[in-house]
Order: structure tokens, then C-alpha cells, then sequence
């Protein structure tokens, strides 16, 4: 990939997904964001694990990384502690933050690493064609759950807030400008900011349609009485699912500092950008043995 | 030639491993040769642990089995640990303590714990007075003891009660001075280090710019993280203990990705999680590079025991085809260079750089001279920035005749990078035409066929001898002992050395053995790892020899073995 | 291993465990719930991943399970659904179960699958020497954290209450009894018993001592008003840690089913007592591809 | 003889492999051979897809390349699928939606979606209208489609649609009818299943009693346990769909370990995700059956591609050395039998045992003869509840001449059992005494040698000839067809066709290559991890033939390319 302008010209490839699919509306929302603050491709990477929602920075004018399933939090981790100069955002499914990347979910978010996170939440595996995901509610049938599905929904948000993390949104890939703003919001936040986004999947999933999540969604932050300050009110709000699911903001701690804030030898200039290790500094090494 | 060997046996606990390296280091900075082995059980406390060292002053790489001296503080495997002492050797006890009221004439009852509460006031200090009593038994300087006292313990009560127990315990060796030998302080001796295999393995990733580490502890591989934790802010570095290894062999691909030399380390389990990954490292062409302490396996295995069975493994980890490099550690010299070297490879040809150490090498300390760091060239395929933001069109994955594509991180031009672990384009967007699928795969073997020309393989004894020895791993040190020791004997061997294993070198093994009509591998597994390498390699069907009760080779027992064998 | 009559006798091995480490006191826990219920060691099944918690089994005269770091659940969810009839307890470190394992933690608690689950929370890794573990706290120093931890700790009894656990409580080594009482409790729950036990390591965490936890920590269920039935106190009861540390049975719904009670085919008779399947059967299957 | 090949094309989504399944079954029902194969891309929607049936009145296992009918929904990729048809075939499309315009003579402008209208008043039924177009090409009874129709759709309106569009589609086909072929209803054909490789895997596991299978879905692997979750109560099994391969392969393992024949399925990453527990099976001899439908790697690779480049991976995956099976299919009938054979070896020598198969036989739908449950016997370790319940004394790990202990479950009887991952005693406890452990490994070790006797190795085609021509895998039978071709021609090769793998059968092996002057291996990968394996195990050093495009071989090509080869 040569040098581009914007985040949509240059990219190469048709998008393999079904005409209609949630993910269009997560990709305009991000190339929106990333315009709207003036962010040049270079100066991004987009990182992603494997699924449908995973090919993302694969249409995007951006730097890329489609590692493996479930693996896209520790890389971007690595990344991040490399380069903390560079803008990162990650795209994964439900399946594969939550499933296969169940683990690294859990202790990135400890970790606090200043990423903007996007789980694309359709409430079952895509690419695979179709069985349940993590967040699959219980009943739901598919060729594999042929007697519907029997373990409890995993609730992303609800677990990012006990586990520290200070920015927890949700949004619906219909409403791409809300996810816009929320992206941007995001990518400010120093910190780990964790944007569920829920995402019909018109070929898979025929109980989670469009309607169904836009019957059912309301944004607390039209509620003037809700407190994003409140890691309790969140934690309670996002228990929530059912007939009325809560988007928006649910929680912001703007006080906190990132993961590599926290080690002194990168608080100024990331690792790529230092010099090679001195043959003296080796020495002071090697006498400590003598 | 002075040659003597001190065994320091007792329980987890109870400070064997800091009395012993106490002790090598003043040999070592005595002007002696000192080599160190740790032997102890997966617990915490208690159980029968020992550190036995071995002191010369001509450099030794191998473990005796018969010791001169032991000091013991455990009742309970005494019997062992005498039937390791030379009949003319001395056992240092506190019968007071351990009451164990043995009758062996070797034995000499040491006040230990009496001349620590004399001294020092608390029972703590009895290993130093046993370390002083060995000073005494053997003439060494105890003024290196204090000075390592001194640097060590900044608390002047400290410092003082463990000079004055040594002091004290040294006082009542002399006693027995010149009984086992005596070791003066060899004027003019150059300084020489004393470590492990595990911190040579992360001094040389330092040497080699290591900028990040990310790890998941297991043993006998923790050291490694551990030793670069403690130097993080000294050689502007981080290290990070993930969640598991799959978490921490991606947290180093990703800082791989963007630009700095990466690795993580770990044991033969934690490999296994790393398999997937990998193969990732194969098609994304992210260079990577692991280092894999094995332990007895498989499965849990023994978590603190020797064993050298994850070649095979290691080297065809990884579902499907794609390049990667086995190198493989012989001891705390040669892996501080192989490590160095395995991240030039990596970054050279882009691919996942597996280092095999083992637990000898890794809890075991050496003596080695000074690394020279000029050994160490950085060899990359990072393309400079300067080169790249003069660049028109940049192709992450550029097919090229080598078969290295121009590497570049993100954000470092305003060139895009990425990085695709399916089959992909040369800009690294998926595709699945057969075409570009087989154009793609050429490309990367051509990066095996280009580095196996690069390697070569270690030869010493009687290179035309009829009989070759072949080793890997820990076990080369001790074989190249025996063959020297077999030699003076009459038993002339070729003792052929590999450290650069897989893509193997064929050419290069064949020219070694020419001469040979008899290749007996000497390794320490069941199966015979490296024979099967040979033979795949080769088309030779060599003989195995194989140990696989979980100990390293003991010079003594190879020596006879290997007798036994070629006679 | 032959046939034994209690849980003590029979045990081969002298434990590999630090003399006052308070792994002593979760394993005469174990002991007293098991012969307190009357059960002998043959219908029970002791099963754990690899640390110096998971060597319980070693130590105990029932049937034993040591399988790999971190996997015990996964291997656990087999057992049972292979055969309901035998009683399935696991015991693992802090380490294990929330690091290598934290995948499977959420997981299987998902499920609700029908085994009683001790974490032996020490707060760092025992068996390799005192690294930090998921649970450590901030500020924590270790070998291989020498500037001390840095990643916000995990409360495990908060993330269960996230996941649908219905049986989620604390306890403390130094209190056997307490804990005898729960596992016993935990044992007779239909579904997923999860207690973490506060378990001092004497040498690897000089921090958080037997003192430490025993000067913090309250037992919820002497307030009358703690209601064990509600989740929503439960789970802000168990984002508390620091000064005071909530332990006691802090959650328990007692209604619902366990993860086999919902599939059909194990209903009565579990798989390792069901006769193989038939010619017959099989000429069915084979008949829908003609 | 009949043999005619018939490309259904179009995008995903389309209904190709329903059209292509509904006319392979009818086909078979007449008393053909039908072989049907997929070739899709990593995607839901769009994108260019096929689905080939070749239909003989002879048995058909390999896939031709040109073909005699097309029925193409696809306009961007016609001139592909109009390249692949005979200059005598017939193309049929529906111009009127395609709107292709293309000038050829062997297009036929069918109104597919115009039938659909008329009869089912929905374009949905243009699929039946073309599956009953071709059947009026090829004078096949029609009433074998209305009776697939009335089985599978059991509303009527829908069924009717069905039934009336393809009655359209027939009539205006007859006017076609012997253009290509005519296959009338074989009298007195033996009925036959139609299905493919892992729909038989999945029945062979059946067989052997599988109770219990988890796995994570990965393509091309999924189809196994979505079978055998559809067949749950009819078999009286449970499946589950684990968070991750790790967890998959420890439930089976719990399940395993507990009593019940337990397996996972999974693709080559998923695998390698498995290696660390395969390890584990190896010292706690826990039996486990994992099948790895090997895609094209490495990394994620090409998901939904052929390749075979997971063998050395499977033979060597995790740490440690300890005893494995590796088999491997070659389509839908043997993979039946093979899998259920892995249940005895894996419960019967308490291993893990991985049966390969490949995209290629996953996907594709065979014809095969009625499987034989006499073929299938069950063989155990587990000790019968009554003989446990005599014992006096019980040990998991007792040593044994064979290597076999005696096997139980938890609570079978009153003796309790420990099942342990690290090295132990005979009662499962831990230990690292050298004795021990050497004991240990030798006995497991006394397994492999059992088992490898065990295995042999199939011949066909001249087994004298000079030329041996060796597969493994799917490749097995185009090879074969293509021997037999050359065979005709004069061109006469010995063929020599391996499913059990490892422990290699190196003397069966040899004995079936011992006329040969020249051994090729022909693979689908690109180092040649067949020919390693045959080099490691014999010394014999075979020519490779590899392919590495991501696709199956196809007889013509393979034809030429052997004949080229040889020559
Ligand atoms: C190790 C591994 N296991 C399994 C797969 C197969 N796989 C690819 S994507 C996917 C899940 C997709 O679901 P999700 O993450 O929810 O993404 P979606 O397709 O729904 O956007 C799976 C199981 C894989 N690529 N790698
Ligand atoms: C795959 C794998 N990785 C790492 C290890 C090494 N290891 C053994 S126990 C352990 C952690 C122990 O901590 P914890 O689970 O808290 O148990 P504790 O010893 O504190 O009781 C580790 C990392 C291993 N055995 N296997
Ligand atoms: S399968 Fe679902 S998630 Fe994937 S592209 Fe189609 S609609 Fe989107
Ligand atoms: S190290 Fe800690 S956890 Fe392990 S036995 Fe000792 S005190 Fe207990
Ligand atoms: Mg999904
Ligand atoms: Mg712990």
C-alpha cells in the first residue's frame, strides 16, 4: 500500500461482506472519526483478530494488522508499548474478543492500554456461518445449538466495569454518527476505551435483527440523571439486556493515566524511536557478574 | 591442575543457591574456573536440594560426580549425598543441628549454628560460616568473601555478622588447609563473569537491541524476565508478565510488528501454547524470537529436571509450511552469541527464531570470558527512513529474489503497512488466487534456502576418527570432556557439535562425518531427536545414545558410556 | 491408589507445601466438608491445573485429577457431563484459574456446570517464586516486578456475579471451618459453587500475610441485613477490597438448573453409563444419505 | 462408461451446494457414483463459487477438469467456468438475468427466473428449475427430484414449487435430452449414501461409540460436530461448543479421562492450539482422537482452501517425547473406518491419536457403498467394572511388558484413580526419582513399537514397476485414477497409498517400494512432509512432486504432470 489522503481511497479490495451487514455502518463510523479529528492514515493502525468484522482494516486506508483469532488485544499491546506515538484501533467480533479472546480481554482491560477497543456484537459467529457467540442469548437456535443456546449471555460492558476499566461505551452500528462521536471520544481517552458495538448480521443471525436492537436501545446520556462518573450506576445499567438495551456512554474516568504511563522508560520517547543499546551500558551489565 | 569439586546439599529454603554462587564468584574472581550446577525439586521449601561446584584453573564446562568436599544440611539423603564424596574427601555437618551421628571418618562436625549465634546472633548466618570454613579448608583469600559481602548487604549489621561468621568458620578450616588442595589467587587472571545460562540468554538479546519482553513464568525459563525486569531502566527496555503465553508470544509480535526487536521465553508447555502463533509469524513474516528452556517432559514433566526433547517439536511446531530457524544453546557462552545471532536472523529473514535452551544450561552457572561485542553486528531488513520516505510504492510483501521483502513499521513514513496473517498480495491484502498463492510460497522457502547456507556445525577431538559423536544442547559440553578424557586414553573420537539446527545443514554435517564410519548421537531424550534430523537430512542412519532420567550428563558416567559404546 | 475408607488415609505423598502455608488449612477444609457430608472418597473427584493450590489432589485419598496450568475447568466440564453421578471439586491458584485459565473462568461459569470451585487466592504465583498474579494489588513488588504491579487486580467474586453464577463466596484459609461450612454448601448447590479463599503463601508474599487478610476481613453474613438473594448488593459488596474484604456466601440463588440438567440426553443416566450405540442406530444415521 | 462432469457456479448465498446435493442424491438414487466437489471462497455472500459433480456408472473419487455441463449464475467469472466446459458441452444460464451477451454456441439461454415466477411465483425456485433442466439433459427420472422435494420440504406450497419449476425446467431440458449423456435408473443398484468427509467422520466416530465431542468452529472442520449436534438424540451423545480450542481439547480430555470415548475437531491453528494438552494425553495416558481437516496455511492462510502441510506438525506437535497415532484419510468411506480405528488405538493405547483429514475430503460429497459396522470392533484398556471390583490393589500406572496399564474411571468401583500430568509413580502420585522416571518413559515408549507393527500400507497400479509413486491424503485417489490412465497408456507405476502414518510403518513401507528404482512422493504442500517423514524413518531418499496452490489435484493435470515426471 502506497501513500493515501483519506482513510477510504486506496483500498484495494471489494469488502467480502453481505450487502447490508451491520460492519458498513462500524466502517463508515471509524473512517468518519478518524476525518473528523484530522488524523492522517499514517498515523493510525488498525489492528483486528479474524472474523467478519475482523476484515476490517482490510477496507480502510490505514495501516493494518490481521493477526489470529482472538489475539488482536496482546498485539496491540505490544504494539502500543512500541509506539505510543502511533493512533491504534481494534475491530473483532463477539466471537473473537470474547470467545477465543476471552483471557486477553479480561487482563488488557486490567492493563489499561490507551487503545479505542470496538467489539462488533451481532450475537454470533459470522465468518464460520453461523453458531452461537458468547453473547448469543439463551434459546437462540443455530445448526450447531439445534436445542438453542444454554449458557448465560456474557456481558461485555458489565465486565470491563469490574475490572477497572475507566471508558465503557455502547453503540449500534445503525447509528453510525453516535459511534462516530463515541470513537472519537475514544481515541482522546488516555486509556483503554472499550465501545461495544452491536451489529446485526443479516445472513447469520435472523432473531438480533436491525429492528430487534432498534426496538430495543436507548441512550442513557439522554437521561439527564445518569452519571457517567458512577462506576456502580454503569455497572448496574449494564446488567441490563432484554426488552430495553442501554447504548451511550456508560462510564468515563477521565483521571487515570494509560498502562505505559506507568514505566518511566517510555514516558517520553516510544521504544522504536530510542537508540540502540551502547556497548558501555552492556559493560555496566557484564560487572555486576564479575 | 587444580580440579576439585564441592557439593552444598539441604532443602529448598534454605539459602544453598545464594552460599554456592557466593562461593563461585569469589573463585572466579580468584582467577579460577568455576562451574555451578543447581539439582533441585518443584517446591518451595524442603525436599532434597543441592549446588555443587566445580573449580580449576583451566576452564570447565561439565559436572563430576564424585565430590571433595560437601557441606550438608539434610539428614535425611546423607546417604547419597556420602556416596558422592571422594573417599579421601571431607563432609562438613552440624551435628548439633541435624543430629545425625553418622560414623564416616570423612566426616568433620562443624559448629555451624553455634558460631552463627557467636557471631552474627542469629541462625541465619550459618551459611556463612560454612562458606568461611570452606575458604579455610582451601586456602582461598577470605578477603574476597568480605568484599562480596560488602557489595551485597548495604546494612552495616548485616555485612558485619556475615563477615564475622565467615571470619569465624574460616578460622576453624584452616584447620584442615591442603587436605583437598589449595587455591591462592592467581595474579594476573583476567576478570571473568560468572552466570547462568538464563542470564547470558538475556544479556545476549540486550547486546542484540532486545527493546521488548513479554513473558508468561514458567520454569527453568523465568530467569530470563526476571534478570531483564531488574534491568529495564539500566538498559531502556520493557518487560511485561502477561496473562499466558499465547498473550505474551503476541504481545512481542505486535512490538515486532512496529518496529522493535522482540522475544519472548518460555518452556517446552508454553511453546506448545505458541505453536499458533508461530505459524502466524511464517506467513505475516513478523520476525520473532522465542526461547524455549526446555524441562522434562512431556505434558507438567518434571518442572525443575533436565531433558533436551523439544527439538522435534520446535522444529516442525506450526501448522503448515513456512521458514523458521532451531538454534540450540550449548552453555552460558555460546548462548549469549546465539541468542544475539537468533534476532539478526529473525529480522533478516522475517521469521520466527526458536532458541532451544535447557535446564542445565539454564540454572547452571559458568565462568566465561569477556563477550566481545564485536561479535555482534546488527543485521536487519528494516528498510531506513531516509530510504523509505524516497520510496514511491511500498509493498509490505513484495516479491523479491531472496525473498525478503523490505520491512517497515507503521507510522514510520507516511508509506501504509499491512500485516496479514492469510495468504495475501504483496501490499498484504487477502487473496486466495492460486497465482499469487504460489508465487507467495516460493517466496518465503526461498528464505530457507538462502539461510541454511549460512549455518555451519562445531567439530573437536579427532576429526578422521572411524567413530563420530554427535551432540546438541547442554550435553556437547560434557561429550567434548569425555572425548578429550577418551582421547588421553587412547580412544580416539570425532565429536561433531551442532548449535544451528534447523533449516539443517546438511552439506556442512556430511563434510564433518565424512571420515566417520560410525555416528553414535549423544542427547538427552528418548526418541532420539536429533538423529531423526540427521537421518531426514541426510538419508545417515546414525546410532542413539540417549539419557532420559531427567539429570544431566555427569562427565564420570558419559566418559564410560561412551567407552562401552565405540569399543 | 487402592481402596480407602477416609479422606486422610491412603495419601502417599508427604505434601511438597511450605510448612505454614495456608494451603494446609483449605485442604482440612476440603477433608471435614467431604467426611462432614458423609461422602466417601470414590464418588468424589478432586481435580486441578498445576501451581502449589492444584497439588491438593496430591494429597487428598479420592480420586484425582492433575491435568495442565490453567485448564482444569475445560477438563472439569468434560467430567461432569461424562458422569453427573460422581462429585467433582476443583482446586487451583490465583494464578491458574484467572490468568492462564481466565478464559475458561468465564466460561464456564457461563455454563453453570455442577462443581465446586476453590480458588486459592494468594495474590502471586507460589509454585514459580513469586511473580504477580491477576490479584496482586497495585503497587506490589516483586522479583519480576521490581517497580511493582501496575495493572488495576482482578475481583473474581464481582466478574462471577457478571457471568450468572449463582453460588459466588469468599473465605479464608485461617478459618477452616468457615470454609468447610461453604464448600459444603457449594457441594449440595445445583450448578457452579465458586469460592475464592484469601490463602496467605508465607514465602512468596510478605505482604499480604495471615495478618493482613485477618485484620481486613468481614463476614457478610453476620449483618442481618445482607441479602445473600440479591445480585445487585452482591456484586457492589464484591468491588470492595482494601481495608475491609467482604468474605462469606455473598451470593446465592438457589432456583435455577446446572448446565447438564439442560440437555435432555443426560438427563437420567449419565454418557458413561449409557450402553453403546446400536447397529440399528447408526443404520438410521446412515439411511438420511441414502 | 458413463462419466460426465456437471459445474453449477455462482456466488455464495446462491443455493449452489443445495442445487448440487439434491441432484448428486438423485443421481444416486438412480445407481450412479457421484463425486461432487466445492470450491468456495472465505465468504458469506457473493464472490465466485462452484460446486462439480462428476456422475459415473463406475465408482469416481477425483475431480475432472473440463466439464460437459455448466449451469453458471456467475457473469464475472464466466469465461473461467466456459474455459472448464468441453467444446461440446452445454452452458446453461438465464440471459434474461445475467444479462451476460456472450457469443458462444454452447450457451443455452434458459429463463430459470422467468420458470420460477410462473410455477412458484418466486425467483427462489430458479434453482429447481435448473436442477430440473439438467435432469431433462440428461433423461434422468424426475421423479427422483420430487421425491428428494417431498422429503425434505414439508410445506406443501414450498414443496409444490419446488416440484412445478422443475418440471418446467425438465420439459424444456428434454429438448436437450442425449446432447451429452443419457442415465437412465441403474435396475437393481445397490443403495448407496451420498455424503461427505466429515459427515463421515462423524459416523465413524458414531460407530466406535463416541459419547462426547467439544470443539471451537473452524473451517473446514465445522461440519463434524454441526452433524453430530443435529444427531444428538438420535445417538444419545453430547456436544458442546467450547470458548476456545484449548478448552475444547480439555473437555474431551475430562470427558476421556472420566470414561467415555471423547474427541475434537478442529483446522490446523486450532491444532496447534491443542499441542500442550496432546502433550498431557502422553503422560497421563489419557486417550483423546482429535481430527485436524487440514486448510491451507500457515497463519490463517487460505481459510476455506486445500492443502496438506499439518503432517510433520501432527507427528512432532508437543513437548516432549511420548508416544502418538497420526492417520490419515483419503475421502469419505475410508475416513468412516479410520476414525472409528482411532478410537481403538487411542482408548486401547491410551494416546492421542490424530486422524488427518483435509478441506478436500471435508467438503466434497462421495459415493459410497454401505459401511460395514462388522469392520468396527470396539477395542479397550478399560478394565471391566467386575474384574476392577476383584482387584485388590489398583494402579493408573501400573508398569507393564506391554506398556498398557490397566484403565478406570472415577467412580467405577471403590479403587480410586489419579490421573497425573506429571512424571509419577504407578499410582499417579509425583516424583522425579531418575528410576522412576526412566522406568516411566520406557514404558510408554514399549507402546509405540506395539502399535507400529500394527499398521500397513496399500499397493495398486504395477507394484513391480520401477517407478513407485507414493500419497497420502486426499491426493491419493486422483493419484490412483491417474496411474490407472497412464497404466492404459502403457506408462505402468506402483502405487503405494499411506493412512497410518505414525508410528511409520518403515518395514510394511519398505516392502511395498522394494522393486522400486525411483520413489515420488506426490503431496499438497510445498517441502515435501511426506517424503521427510520417509527419509527420517528409512533413510530412503524419495524425488517430491508437491502442490501448493490451495488447490486439489485434478486427474488431467496430475495425469500429465506424473507422465511428465516419469518420462
Ligand atoms: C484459532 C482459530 N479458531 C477458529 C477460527 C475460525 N474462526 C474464524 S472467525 C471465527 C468467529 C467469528 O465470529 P466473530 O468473532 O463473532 O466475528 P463475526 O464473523 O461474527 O464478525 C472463527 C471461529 C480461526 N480462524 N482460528
Ligand atoms: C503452560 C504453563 N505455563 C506456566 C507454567 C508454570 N507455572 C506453574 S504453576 C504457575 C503459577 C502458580 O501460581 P498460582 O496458580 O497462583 O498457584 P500458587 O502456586 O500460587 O498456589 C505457573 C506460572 C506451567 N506449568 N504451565
Ligand atoms: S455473515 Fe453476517 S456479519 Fe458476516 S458479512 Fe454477512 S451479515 Fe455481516
Ligand atoms: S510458596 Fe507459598 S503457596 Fe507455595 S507452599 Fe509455600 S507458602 Fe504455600
Ligand atoms: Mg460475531
Ligand atoms: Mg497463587
Amino acid at each position: 500500500m502506497s501513500e493515501c489522503k483519506s482513510f477510504s481511497i486506496c483500498s484495494v479490495n471489494e469488502t467480502a461482506w453481505c450487502p447490508g451487514c451491520g460492519d458498513f455502518g462500524i466502517l463508515a463510523a471509524v473512517k468518519d472519526a478518524l476525518e473528523a479529528m484530522g488524523k492522517q492514515p499514517h498515523e493510525v493502525l488498525m489492528m483486528a483478530g479474524i472474523g467478519q468484522a475482523a476484515k476490517l482494516p482490510q477496507y480502510i486506508t490505514a495501516n493494518g494488522y490481521c493477526g489470529l483469532h482472538g489475539r488482536a488485544l496482546p498485539a496491540a499491546t505490544g504494539a502500543k508499548l512500541a509506539n505510543d506515538d502511533i493512533t491504534i484501533l481494534l475491530n473483532s467480533g463477539d466471537g473473537d474478543m470474547y470467545g477465543e479472546g476471552g483471557g486477553h480481554f479480561l487482563h488488557t482491560l486490567r492493563r489499561d492500554i490507551d487503545v479505542t477497543l470496538m467489539v462488533h456484537n451481532n450475537q454470533i459467529y459470522g465468518l464460520t456461518q453461523g453458531q452461537a457467540s458468547p453473547t448469543s442469548d439463551m434459546g437462540l437456535q443455530t445448526k450447531l445449538q439445534p436445542r438453542g443456546v444454554i449458557s448465560y449471555p456474557l456481558r461485555g460492558p458489565a465486565l470491563a466495569l469490574t475490572l477497572g476499566c475507566r471508558f465503557v461505551a455502547r453503540s449500534f452500528s445503525g447509528d453510525p454518527k453516535h459511534l462516530s462521536e463515541l470513537i472519537q471520544k475514544g481515541v482522546k481517552h488516555r486509556g483503554l476505551s472499550y465501545i461495544e458495538v452491536l451489529q446485526p448480521c443479516i445472513s447469520m443471525n435472523k432473531v438480533n435483527t436491525f429492528k430487534w436492537y432498534k426496538d430495543r436501545i436507548y441512550n442513557v446520556n439522554e437521561d439527564p440523571a445518569y452519571d457517567t462518573s458512577n462506576r456502580m450506576m454503569a455497572l448496574e445499567t449494564a446488567m441490563n439486556w432484554g426488552d430495553r438495551i442501554p447504548t451511550g456512554l456508560l462510564f468515563h474516568d477521565e483521571s487515570g493515566d494509560a498502562f505505559h504511563d506507568r514505566i518511566p522508560q517510555i514516558k517520553t520517547t516510544p521504544l522504536v524511536k530510542q537508540p540502540a543499546i551502547s556497548h558501555d551500558t552492556m559493560k555496566t551489565l557484564f560487572a555486576k557478574h564479575m | 591442575m587444580t580440579d576439585i569439586s564441592i557439593r552444598l546439599a539441604g532443602a529448598a529454603g534454605q539459602g544453598l543457591l545464594s552460599a554456592g554462587k557466593l562461593l563461585g564468584k569469589a573463585c572466579v574472581r580468584a582467577g579460577y574456573h568455576v562451574f555451578g550446577v543447581q539439582d533441585s525439586e518443584s517446591r518451595i521449601r524442603a525436599g532434597h536440594n543441592f549446588f555443587q561446584l566445580r573449580i580449576s584453573d583451566v576452564p570447565v564446562w561439565a559436572m563430576k560426580k564424585q565430590v571433595d568436599l560437601l557441606v550438608t544440611l539434610d539428614k535425611e539423603r546423607m546417604a547419597d549425598d556420602l556416596a558422592s564424596l571422594k573417599d579421601n574427601g571431607i563432609a562438613i555437618l552440624d551435628n548439633a543441628t541435624l543430629k545425625a551421628n553418622i560414623d564416616d571418618s570423612r566426616i568433620v562436625d562443624v559448629p555451624l549454628r553455634q558460631i552463627a549465634m557467636d557471631t552474627g546472633k542469629k541462625p541465619i548466618y550459618s551459611n556463612s560460616a560454612a562458606v568461611g570454613y570452606v575458604f579455610g579448608v582451601l586456602g582461598l583469600d577470605i578477603e574476597l568473601l568480605n568484599g562480596l559481602f560488602r557489595e551485597r548487604f548495604k546494612d552495616a549489621t548485616i555485612q558485619a555478622g556475615n563477615i564475622d561468621a565467615a571470619a569465624k568458620g574460616h578460622a576453624q578450616g584452616q584447620s584442615r588447609s591442603g587436605k583437598i588442595a589449595s587455591l591462592p589467587t592467581i595474579a594476573g587472571a583476567p576478570s571473568r563473569l560468572f552466570l547462568n545460562g538464563n542470564e547470558a540468554a538475556a544479556l545476549g538479546a540486550l547486546s542484540a537491541n532486545l527493546k521488548f519482553i513479554s513473558c508468561y513464568p514458567m520454569s527453568p525459563s523465568t530467569g530470563i524476565i526476571t534478570y531483564l525486569a531488574n534491568a529495564e531502566a539500566t538498559a531502556g527496555i520493557v518487560t511485561e508478565q502477561a496473562e499466558d503465553e499465547i498473550a505474551a508470544v503476541n504481545q512481542a509480535v505486535g512490538a515486532s510488528m512496529a518496529g522493535v526487536r522482540a522475544m519472548t521465553a518460555t518452556s517446552g508447555g508454553g511453546m506448545a501454547l505458541m505453536s499458533e502463533t508461530i505459524s502466524l509469524c511464517g506467513v505475516a513474516e513478523v520476525p520473532l524470537v522465542i526461547v524455549n528452556c526446555q524441562r522434562g517432559g512431556p505434558g507438567t514433566g518434571l518442572p525443575t529436571r533436565q531433558e533436551q526433547a523439544d527439538l522435534l517439536f520446535a522444529t516442525f511446531t506450526g501448522h503448515g509450511d513456512f521458514p523458521r530457524a532451531v538454534l540450540a544453546a550449548t552453555n552460558a557462552e555460546d548462548i549469549f552469541y546465539l541468542t544475539a545471532k537468533a534476532f539478526n536472523i529473525a529480522d533478516r529473514y522475517q521469521i520466527p527464531v526458536i532458541v532451544l535452551s535447557d535446564q542445565h544450561i539454564a540454572d547452571t552457572f559458568f565462568t566465561v570470558e569477556q563477550y566481545n561485542l564485536n561479535k555482534v553486528p546488527t543485521e536487519t531488513s528494516l528498510v531506513s527512513t531516509k530510504t523509505l520516505e524516497q520510496m514511491s510504492e511500498y509493498k509490505r510483501y513484495a516479491i523479491t529474489d531472496s525473498g525478503i521483502s523490505p520491512r517497515a513499521w507503521p507510522g514510520q513514513s507516511k508509506h501504509l503497512i499491512l500485516t496479514d496473517s492469510h495468504e495475501h498480495f504483496e501490499t498484504g491484502h487477502i487473496t486466495d488466487d492460486p497465482e499469487v498463492r504460489k508465487a507467495m510460497v516460493e517466496k518465503r522457502a526461498r528464505k530457507t534456502a538462502k539461510l541454511s547456507g549460512t549455518f555451519s556445525v562445531q567439530t573437536s577431538g579427532t576429526t578422521d576418527a572411524e567413530v563420530a559423536v554427535v551432540s546438541w544442547g547442554s550435553t556437547g559440553d560434557t561429550l567434548k570432556e569425555a572425548v578429550a578424557e577418551l582421547g588421553n586414553r587412547g580412544i580416539h573420537l570425532n565429536h561433531v557439535h551442532l548449535t544451528e539446527l534447523w533449516p539443517f545443514p546438511a552439506k556442512q554435517f556430511l563434510a564433518a562425518v565424512e571420515k566417520a564410519k560410525r555416528i553414535v548421537v549423544v542427547e538427552g531424550n528418548n526418541t532420539g531427536q536429533l538423529a531423526a534430523i540427521i537421518t531426514q537430512s541426510t538419508g545417515l542412519r546414525p546410532e542413539l545414545m540417549p539419557k532420559y532420567d531427567g539429570r544431566p550428563y555427569i562427565v564420570e558416567d558419559l566418559t564410560a558410556d561412551v567407552a562401552e559404546v565405540v569399543k
